[in-house]
């Protein structure tokens, strides 16, 4: 009997050990597990990696802006180590600036790539974006067709966390618009993938099998969020 | 004579948006380059996101929590949008089936170069998507504007700030004017209200090339 | 206005030029292009290299065997260059083993990631599929965390034919199960992608936007299956 | 004393499939392999076209056109089965999500190579997902008869066919017997009805391991 169903979030969490590398998706507010990360900040791991596209921290919500905050990161590998403006300076900001934290910066479709490529067991590609900057010493150049390419290696992780609308037992998912941005290629390439689900979980048979957008071979373990858990909410302008 | 009327920002975005073709696909950048959504008709708007045909911004209290552009705003999904994830996202920006990626930038370089992502004296950037979209779109246009605030050049012989992409700019819209990026370097093609060539060439530090066609751009928008 | 619906296949096809390379999805005779397939016998373009899994032939219908027997490929790329027994030859295994059409075998894991590459702007990978074999020999190897892996690149193609279930007026396309296998990759590869849509086109919101299977802008050409065109249905076993 | 009685397809694909553990990703190539489908129970079926839970073949009449396994057979999909497209499903392959790959083969070494897609003499040769399979999946088991039509081994010192991968078969099972595949070469575990490993080793070329505790296949199924 296949059972992935966890009953808390912090029973989903609780063999994250310290120096664990884990996905964050989330992306303009949508799609971010912040019950899972609420429950993180709980369970304490620390010197933790942790791949996202940004740092949060800029409002009062929680996202991973709580866990840089906690100290439980030693390195974030992500597509924005500065702030717009200084103004605008975050709690990573000022962490990265004091060099209490350290910080891989890649720009976003090569995250996604290496994500994805972990995922579907390819060693290393390569990619024309970052050819000619910063980002690009130091690695390895070829020229294909003409056109210049820059080679990079995929980004696994022990776990992903994942928000998703809708769950079956099986664990296949579903999400809701743009929602979706990195959770199905994080959900692939994670050892363990983590879900946090907004509806109540669904017999395996109740999602029509060609608009899974996550197979359920991909999922370890399922969490509801509970009534009283983090529910998204559109920010005050 | 014309008093000198630079562009503003809802200008500089009709204008640009006058250059989409009917049915193209189009990436915004955050800033200036997202009001060209204002202007553009009949075009597809892609984000980062993997959010596919996205329309105007929502009024408030109208929101889906879960649809948001590459700015984090929260806008519609017209009929005949479609979603795919973050990796689906960047392989249609590196594939080439963008028509024009419009961003803004910090600098950019007569041949074409760019840079917007990381600023002198901070410790790291913030890229986003901008490596990709600068080298996988079929064409790269910039707004910005036309010098710093404190007056200094920002159409320069080479980037001076760490690059984004090299040789891949082919418009450049400011506030004082709209340039072709051609292998002789910028281009005017069209000049802001009550402003002569040689005003902008005042605050550029390229050399520019004058269109023999040169008009002021109306000031639409 | 977005417009894409051609009003025959032989219209959809008659741009094809001699020596243009063509992708055909298909698998265990679901999801095969027939219609297009017989169109293009009809308009008889010539030297063609074809990308597919396998070369039909195996029974009475409509598949890329017409075309190998009409003699329009120069050059097929596949995953089977031999039938499983001599016993069971198809006109593609008699005219390759006379030298008479060129053929690059492939392992189908690999051919769906070089379509996939195509697709997504990457200009080589590594995979471990065919380390040690035939088909490894003359490629380039690298060890990467202790395994090893030959460099691959991406198979572009001028056009990809498409067989669907329903379409938009854009372009966004669903697929039914096992349909679906090779064609949104496809797809996303070709230079000029053209649908056969079984059920009547519908107007642009009318599919659901978080079940599209291929986003309209991959989309160049619809037409819908003409009552007396070919239709699927189970082989006699 | 027994008779001789080596196993059939049937018991050979039963034996095998129970090896299988309650939740594996299974994927089960063309020939005896399929058959496992009809002893295992409580595993997930994966298929090169992408196809996530399948479960057995239907009854005439009651096929689904667009619902084939990796053998063209039509096949039912299980309450919790998926839908993926090729490269996503070469993609669970190559990551390592597939617990066991069941391929048929040619033949197969001490070492652990097996070689099942080109005979000798023919031009050309039929691969399908088989390279993948064997390179991606946690563990590669073969099933084949033990020697060919005119009684030559096919347990081999080293493959004389061209490979399909190199030292990844884990678990052969035959007509004749069960065998690891160990360090130190091939090791008989189990073994048909009234034969006795010297009656084994005859017919093989490579040099057998006979397990201590050697006991007789059952001939169930």
């Amino acid at each position: 009997m296949i059972d992935k169903i966890f009953s808390s979030m912090d029973e989903a969490v609780a063999d994250i050990s310290d120096g664990s590398t884990i996905m964050f998706p989330g992306f303009g507010n949508t799609g971010i597990p912040r019950n899972l990360m609420a429950a993180l900040l709980t369970q304490g791991a620390k010197n933790l990696i942790g791949i996202s596209n940004g740092s949060g921290g800029r409002d009062d919500r929680i996202d991973i802006g709580v866990l840089v905050r906690a100290r439980q990161f030693k390195k974030l590998v992500m597509a924005f180590t500065a702030s717009p403006h200084p103004s605008r300076a975050t709690i990573f900001n000022e962490l990265y600036e004091a060099e209490e934290i350290e910080a891989e910066l890649v720009t976003q479709g090569t995250m996604a790539e290496r994500i994805r490529a972990a995922g579907a067991g390819i060693g290393a590609f390569y990619t024309p974006a970052s050819v000619g900057t910063e980002l690009a010493e130091g690695k390895e150049h070829r020229m294909i067709d003409g056109k210049e390419y820059v080679l990079e290696y995929p980004f696994h992780a022990d776990y992903a966390f994942i928000r998703a609308t809708r769950a079956d037992t099986w664990g296949n998912l579903q999400f809701t618009l743009a929602q979706r941005n990195f959770n199905p290629i994080m959900a692939m390439a994670a050892k363990t993938t983590i879900v946090e689900v907004e509806e109540d979980i669904l017999e395996a048979g109740a999602i029509d099998p060609d608009h899974v957008h996550t197979a359920g071979i991909f999922v370890d373990r399922i969490v509801k969020i509970p009534e009283d858990g983090i529910w998204d909410s559109v920010p005050q302008r | 004579m014309t008093e000198k009327t630079p562009l503003n920002r809802r200008q500089m975005a009709a204008r640009v948006a006058q250059e989409f073709r009917e049915g193209w696909l189009v990436n915004l950048g955050i800033g200036i380059p997202t009001l060209c959504s204002n202007f553009a008709k009949e075009v597809i708007f892609h984000s980062e996101n993997g959010v596919i045909g996205y329309g105007p911004q929502v009024a408030e209290g109208e929101e889906n929590i879960n649809m948001v552009n590459a700015g984090g705003q929260h806008v519609s999904l017209l009929p005949g949008g479609s979603i795919v994830h973050h990796a689906d996202a960047f392989a249609i920006i590196r594939a080439g089936y963008l028509d024009v990626s419009v961003l803004g930038s910090y600098e950019v370089a007569e041949n074409g170069d760019f840079a917007n992502w990381k600023t002198a004296g901070r410790k790291g950037g913030g890229i986003g998507g901008a490596m990709d979209l600068a080298v996988g779109a079929k064409q790269v246009f910039i707004i910005m504007e036309h010098t710093t605030r404190d007056g200094k050049p920002r159409l320069l012989k080479e980037v001076a700030l760490p690059a984004t992409a090299r040789g891949v700019v082919k418009l450049l819209m400011t506030n004082l004017g709209l340039f072709d990026v051609t292998p002789g370097g910028f281009a005017l093609r069209e000049i802001a209200p009550g402003y002569s060539p040689e005003d902008v060439q005042a605050v550029t530090e390229a050399e520019l090339l004058i269109s023999p066609d040169l008009i002021q751009i109306s000031g639409t928008g």
